[in-house]
């Protein structure tokens, strides 16, 4: 099967003006030796009927939760997406377009990206945004990469209420390229701004996140303070809906702000595609990775936007780029796009006080349940850490009476061995987060 | 047109949340208020109907594979089926959690095991990891492999990867960002790696080496083998850019001729749609000897159950939080199992003859760079008309546009002068084939004999030719009047 | 641009289904042969990427309301939602095979049973069918069931049906297919029903009379208690065309000011998608008095669960097989649960605010056919420009092309000359409709400045003008190259 | 809840442009009298996110079968539909566009229903097509009204395998138009010619449908001479798909061929929307109803479509057109064209070699289940008629295995009490013929 369209008599006349005798002359350049003599090992074709019966199957052996019964975030969160995003995103023209080299023919995607990009600064407080990143944790990997090119250190200063994944990632290439990364570990929900004084001494950055890992709301000007005193870089690594009502890492003092726009109209997909995102003040904008869209004018001064600034990039500056990313994550920053401009400031910032109420609403009542322990108490936007007997096996419980009950934080947060991390959205109502703590209640019996 | 917030108006906007109960604690009762943002963020207010004309317009303005003939050089533009994209969507996918415990994702877990194995199979490698998120992660994730092999055998001094200076902008600069210098090897007359100086620039400081096959010359390197023993010789490690798996999947096999290690592009060679700029997919391939070294978690297949396996003591980590860009995964993995084996290799014959066909067709006229039998694609040097005429390959690309054809690659490779670099892809039929050859023949025509009308172009967009300087000079990266 | 069937070549295709294998029988011994077709059917052999270029053209080649204001008089399009599409194809709606039991459709039946509800509510009647499956078909079912309700009472001399001049063409028609003449009744001045006229035509031979309220020409009936009770005494039954309940739900109901029978039009009032043409959906509401006589099956509710009812010995049979336009039900419903008491009524409120605003823009230059408050829409008289400048409505209609607007309903009602039927619908911005007139006003100066443009236009659409009369008088009304 | 773009702010500032106070001055005009002063009693808007979980629970409360275990058909068909079919019928311009009426903005429209005009001709072998009719019994409603009006008699002949439900629908109107109907049973399977002669005396036309209601294949070129003997129109309505085997109504002499266009990529949606379709020789075009698009030319002499021929149509004709049809099933009908065009002439025929092939093969296997028989032996497409005890039950129990089995006769077909109607089609593999024979036999016993 296949969707070529040569018959064999068009494939016979197009040998004929080419010249030569068969399609395998055309691979003559392939020495013989090498030359695959048997087809491959692969699964043999299936006609379109079949292939849908397969994959529907192999989809009906994942077990997707209802979307009122997750209080699972930890990086990927379950939010309401607008029937108008799926419906616009799914257009052909958007889906099958290639980055906009010719900007003539490309000024639908420019423009949305050029929107995203306006977005994604307003939120952030922030000068200058790319067109997108592969996630969050690559995006922090590369305002690490730039915080550590702009002060010529190689010192990073991590704050353990950054998601773990996050860390990481960037731990990953920075330990190859020998740098010393410090993780200030947060205690009890928060990172203690104090002890970070220390470790910012000769640091490219300090990298906070915000809401942390944990839920955590953080001292971010305070941070950006003691970053700046040591020369360093503040960099913070925030959840987009939060900052509908939170200071934004502009406001804060930051100089670059990375996230991940997952939760921006985006589905969970098991952890991707989804769309990094990189923001910086303007000093900065040369030493950004990735496309920047920027408004121009046409040869009749009509506006028009292109890509610009792309002697920063791989394929002008070859081994100087700032980056070596190419292909990025534009189709989800479009989901970003569309869902951003449907909700506008006020749905924003709605789905972002609903997380707020629901969240709280559900440590409340959880309080409340014997045996369960809200331990720490910091400010936190929508997910908080609960202590539970047994949570490995509660969890389980939890799941038999399809609930995706939390995080279980002890494999990586060594001293939280009781503790789960638990979030709410707006998809969890009261009469889901009720049913929730009774099952809780019950299970942990 | 305007943008979304030329369009906003205070107030407008769609419900899609039930306003706050009497019973709702305010914000600030929750938060601290030091934690709180005084002026909301400057996004647009406007209804779901404007919403939808906004997107609408905006599609109409972007050329596309679904719209138009899109042979841009080294993306392999082929069609993206619209099963993919219904399969990814099924709920039973899209709405999983990353985190979701290991026997509630089963089904997934199997396209990815079986994804890996499939692309092992295509790859001739022993191991696959579908993590990196696009083709230069793939290259950052193989360089990071190699390092790992030479730190492991003591072998620190390798600092040099060796590139031909055909290759594509990211492998040097992946090259860089592990921590490795790039060695630039010369093309031969032919369009292969010239071997003399290849020789002279391998030492034992030479960690590997970084080749594009199928070239971005779309030439298949001939001397492939040759080459790889004489990296293996001097203590290096062969890394294949596999962005033009697209020519010879089926037909022959990187790990058959000696490569170490190389990344796929799902993106092109399985057709994962490019959305603008992405998401893209860049699983990594590589022989038996680096799989201690790749990113974790790998997927391990049990008696009949799949896990993610995490410990991996020699693991280079994460390239990349969670496991991938699964929703390409899940397309990738379609494709192949639509095309089955023949089908597969069926598309790299394809793809091979509809270049070679359309180069036929244009080799009359116009200079084409390495005049022989090509790959996927190949490169025209326009050279000749600019001389002649002063109409460049960029003016010819915006003309193009008026024909309604997206224009093919232009000046990359950077070796070949006023390159244009076209790939039709094998989903292409012979008469789209004839029309653009037609099309840039009539070009060629008007370049002599209306020169101005081609320098000028394109006519017919929503736009006219850009002024590309001005916004480099005085970037406007953002719009200011929201908010 | 081509049709489908010049792209077709032979051999060309996509694969389905898998072919015939071994063991498979040939049609020919399975089947006579005296049955079968010696010639294929001539459809057009292409591949599935042109299928979609092919669409993909077509739809940037259809003005629509996702992409267009689109004032058509008469067809309120206001904005479809996408939560209605969502929804619609859930596969729990759009896989149900109609015959499968009542007991596994409970979710259907209860969604059917509640928007009868909604709709008897909205109307002020007191049953509902959902069958019809457009606002023609509800006529004729309307009209049955007066035909049925004379019939049971042995009036069956009464063969006529009083329709104003100003109604729509369906009316009269649906008079005819139901075995009934049509007598035409006058509008006064005011754009009201002539009374005196309806009472000289009124008689033992009255069946009843169709009256659209509001009517054609944007305006409530203001004296509809009188007319109602008029006909009523002379023994015959109300019908009214539904159409436009857009300007009135939540503030009026037919059942409140006399009306009988009705039908609704969920394609215009309820957003329900037209899609170039249809589908529609046409519930058919009435007083109790009529109940017996409505289309089975009935959906009862007994106890908490649903079930159809074909026990009717009075019925009017079927009006169309299964159960009616199942996916406008669903939408239709989703649009009234999404909207609730208050924003039905807000809608009818807004329709009307827009419609007297855009009037209020455009009657300092333009005469009004009847100068007074409007409904959801209002109609304009061209006879003055046509009579000074030669510019006709259709030509100022073609011209609005070029502003990117769809023209209004033109040369309806028969009434107006030069007819020009306005109906810009709730979901609309300020922002728009001023926009609208500015065009509107300066085709109106172009009318004397530049008479040519306009009575040339539209330039700007893929094809110029076109000739009606020659589709008319040579018909082609299919392509012969195919097959 | 509403999509009302008016802010109270533009609706005060509209309101003073109109020249009146308030929203309620816009409706002086309705009487007081019948002004509703209270708010409807339906049930309180929903937001979204709440709908969708609303009409999700609605339609968790039907239950789908899945594909390949539907053997129920009887006028409904479970065929596969290729991906792109959704893909391109869901572009906003097509769903949100009216009629056609200014042809220069509507070439879209247009073309696409030109083309679906032209293949409805090649599948029937008619010289025209109309552009969509309600449903399938409707347009065979209309096509005996072009008959009686054609041939000015009152009497129509129809046989008894026409499915029930377009005979009910002719019914309901020709009754009181007074006309006479005069039903021709079927026996065992099919009609039988011979008694249709004396029937078709003073008959407006004779009308068949082919394959019939029980899947039988009928002699319709037969019934056509006999009609046309008698001064009387031959109707058929036929199924698409058989129509990629069998022989054309053109082909059979038939001078009216309508049918339903659901089996052509249109979902099953619980019996509508679908398409209608009406074509007829061309001597009957001026009686056709709807609408019907026509080729012409531009002012430049390039070729364009408009609606043409509307001097039928009731807005031109008024009480003396063809028809009172304005709305039609446009929408759906560009779901068969999409779906035609994709499969094309092979891709169609192997959709109906598939179905014969495997309601053939059900077949067979059922007449060897103890206490099942295949009663009568005719000439059948994709469905037949099976003997079985206690149907209502056995198909209750069927239906508990998962199975839609069938449909049992009796209610409609007095003389088959104990028979069930089956149908295969491609979605139906042999494994599932295999498990339903399996869960058939159990069931019986
Ligand atoms: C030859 C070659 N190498 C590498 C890349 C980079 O791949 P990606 O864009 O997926 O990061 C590309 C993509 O354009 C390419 O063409
Ligand atoms: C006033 C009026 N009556 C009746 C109709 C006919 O309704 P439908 O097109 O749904 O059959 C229409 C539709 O245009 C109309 O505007």
């Amino acid at each position: 099967m296949d969707y070529i369209q040569n018959t064999p008599a068009d494939a016979a006349d197009m040998l004929k003006s080419i010249g030569v005798g068969s399609i395998d002359d055309l691979f003559a350049s392939i020495p013989e030796g090498v030359r695959l003599q048997r087809p491959l090992e692969i699964p043999p074709a299936l006609p379109e009927q079949d292939l849908l019966s397969h994959l529907q199957s192999l989809a009906a052996r994942n077990r997707t939760f209802d979307a009122g019964r997750c209080f699972l975030g930890a990086g990927a969160y379950n939010h309401f997406v607008p029937a108008v995003v799926d419906a616009l995103f799914s257009r052909g023209e958007f889906l099958s377009a290639y980055t906009p080299y010719q900007a003539e023919a490309s000024q639908g995607t420019l423009q949305h990206i050029f929107e995203f990009q306006t977005m994604i600064c307003e939120l952030t407080g922030m000068d200058v945004a790319n067109a997108s990143h592969y996630d969050g944790g690559t995006a922090l990997e590369e305002a690490v990469a730039m915080a550590v090119d702009h002060t010529e250190r190689r010192k990073v200063v991590i704050s353990g209420g950054v998601n773990p994944q996050y860390r990481a990632v960037v731990k990953s290439l920075f330990k190859h390229l020998g740098a010393t990364i410090i993780e200030v570990a947060q205690v009890r929900g928060t990172t203690p701004v104090a002890t970070l004084k220390e470790a910012a001494q000769d640091a490219a950055c300090i990298v906070m996140q915000n809401p942390n890992f944990l839920g955590g709301i953080e001292e971010l000007a305070a941070v950006s303070e003691i970053a700046h005193a040591a020369g360093a870089l503040s960099i913070a690594s925030v959840n987009p809906v939060a900052l509908a009502l939170l200071k934004s890492p502009g406001e804060c003092g930051c100089d670059i702000a990375v996230g991940e726009g997952q939760p921006l109209g985006i589905e969970m997909n098991f952890g991707g595609p989804w769309a990094g995102f990189i923001a910086a003040k303007k000093e900065f904008i040369r030493g950004m990775p990735g496309r920047i869209v920027g408004e121009t004018v046409d040869a009749e001064g009509k506006r028009g936007f292109t890509l610009t600034l792309q002697a920063r990039e791989q394929h002008i500056r070859r081994e100087k780029a700032s980056s070596n990313i190419c292909t990025n994550q534009a189709l989800m920053a479009l989901r970003a796009t569309i869902y951003l401009e449907t909700l506008g400031p006020g749905g924003l910032r709605r789905v972002a006080e609903v997380c707020v109420q629901r969240s709280h609403e559900l440590a409340a009542k959880l309080a409340k349940v014997q045996g369960v322990k809200i331990p720490f108490q910091y400010p936190f936007f929508h997910e908080f850490i609960a202590e539970l007997p047994h949570p490995a096996q509660t969890l389980a419980r939890l799941q038999e009476k399809g609930f995706l009950g939390g995080l279980h934080l002890q494999p990586v947060f060594r001293d939280l061995r009781d503790h789960v991390l638990l979030c709410c959205t707006e998809r969890n109502s009261s009469a889901d987060i009720d049913a929730f703590v009774a099952a809780l209640a019950e299970a942990v019996k | 047109m305007k943008t979304i917030f030329e369009k906003s108006h205070p107030g407008r906007s769609t419900a899609y949340l039930a306003a706050a109960g009497p019973d709702e604690k305010p914000v600030a009762s929750l938060l601290p208020a030091s934690a709180l943002r005084t002026k909301p963020p400057g996004l647009p207010e406007v209804s779901e109907l404007e919403i939808v004309r906004h997107f609408t317009e905006l599609s109409h303005r972007t050329f596309s594979i679904d719209g138009n003939f899109y042979p841009l050089g080294s993306c392999t533009m082929k069609y993206n089926p619209k099963i993919n994209e219904k399969i990814a969507a099924l709920p039973g996918f899209a709405k999983l959690h990353p985190l979701q415990p290991e026997d509630t994702v089963q089904g997934l877990l199997e396209i990815m095991w079986s994804l890996e194995r499939m692309l092992a199979e295509i790859a001739g490698m022993d191991v696959v990891t579908l993590q990196p998120a696009a083709g230069a992660q793939g290259e950052l994730t193989g360089l990071l492999l190699i390092r790992s092999h030479h730190q492991e055998n003591k072998q620190d001094q390798r600092k040099e990867i060796l590139i031909p200076d055909s290759a594509h902008g990211t492998n040097p600069a992946t090259a860089t960002l592990s921590g490795y210098k790039t060695i630039s090897v010369k093309s031969d007359a032919r369009g292969g790696i010239d071997l003399e100086d290849l020789k002279s620039k391998l030492s034992e400081r030479t960690a590997g080496m970084m080749i594009t096959n199928p070239s971005t010359l779309g030439l298949f390197e001939e001397n492939i083998q040759a080459i790889a023993e004489l990296v293996h010789k001097a203590g290096g490690l062969v890394y294949m850019d596999g962005a033009n798996m697209n020519a010879i999947q089926g037909r022959a096999r990187p790990g058959d001729f000696g490569i170490d290690v190389m990344h796929f592009n799902l993106h092109k060679t399985f057709s994962t749609p490019h959305g603008g700029g992405g998401p893209g997919s860049g699983p990594v391939a590589c022989k038996k000897f680096l799989e201690p070294y790749l990113p974790v978690p790998r997927i391990q297949k049990e008696g009949a159950s799949f896990k993610f396996d995490f410990g991996q003591p020699k693991s280079i980590g994460k390239v990349k939080a969670f496991w991938g860009n699964i929703g390409m995964h899940i397309r990738a993995y379609t494709y192949i199992r639509f095309h089955g084996p023949e089908g597969v290799r069926r598309n790299a014959e394809h793809a091979v003859l509809n270049a070679n066909y359309l180069m036929s067709l244009l080799k009359k006229r116009f200079k084409v760079a390495y005049p022989r039998l090509c790959m996927h694609e190949f490169v025209i040097d326009n050279t000749p008309y600019a001389k002649k005429t002063g109409v460049r390959t960029l003016d010819m690309a915006k003309r193009l546009l008026d024909y309604n054809f997206h224009p093919p690659t232009i000046y990359f490779p950077l070796i070949v002068h006023e390159a244009m670099m076209i790939e039709p892809t094998e989903t292409e039929n012979r008469e789209t084939l004839d029309a653009f050859a037609a099309a840039l023949l009539k070009i060629a025509d008007e370049a002599k004999t209306d020169p101005e009308k081609v320098k000028t172009a394109p006519h017919t967009m929503p736009v006219k030719r850009l002024n590309e300087v001005k916004a480099a000079k005085e970037p406007i990266v953002r719009c200011y009047t929201c908010g």
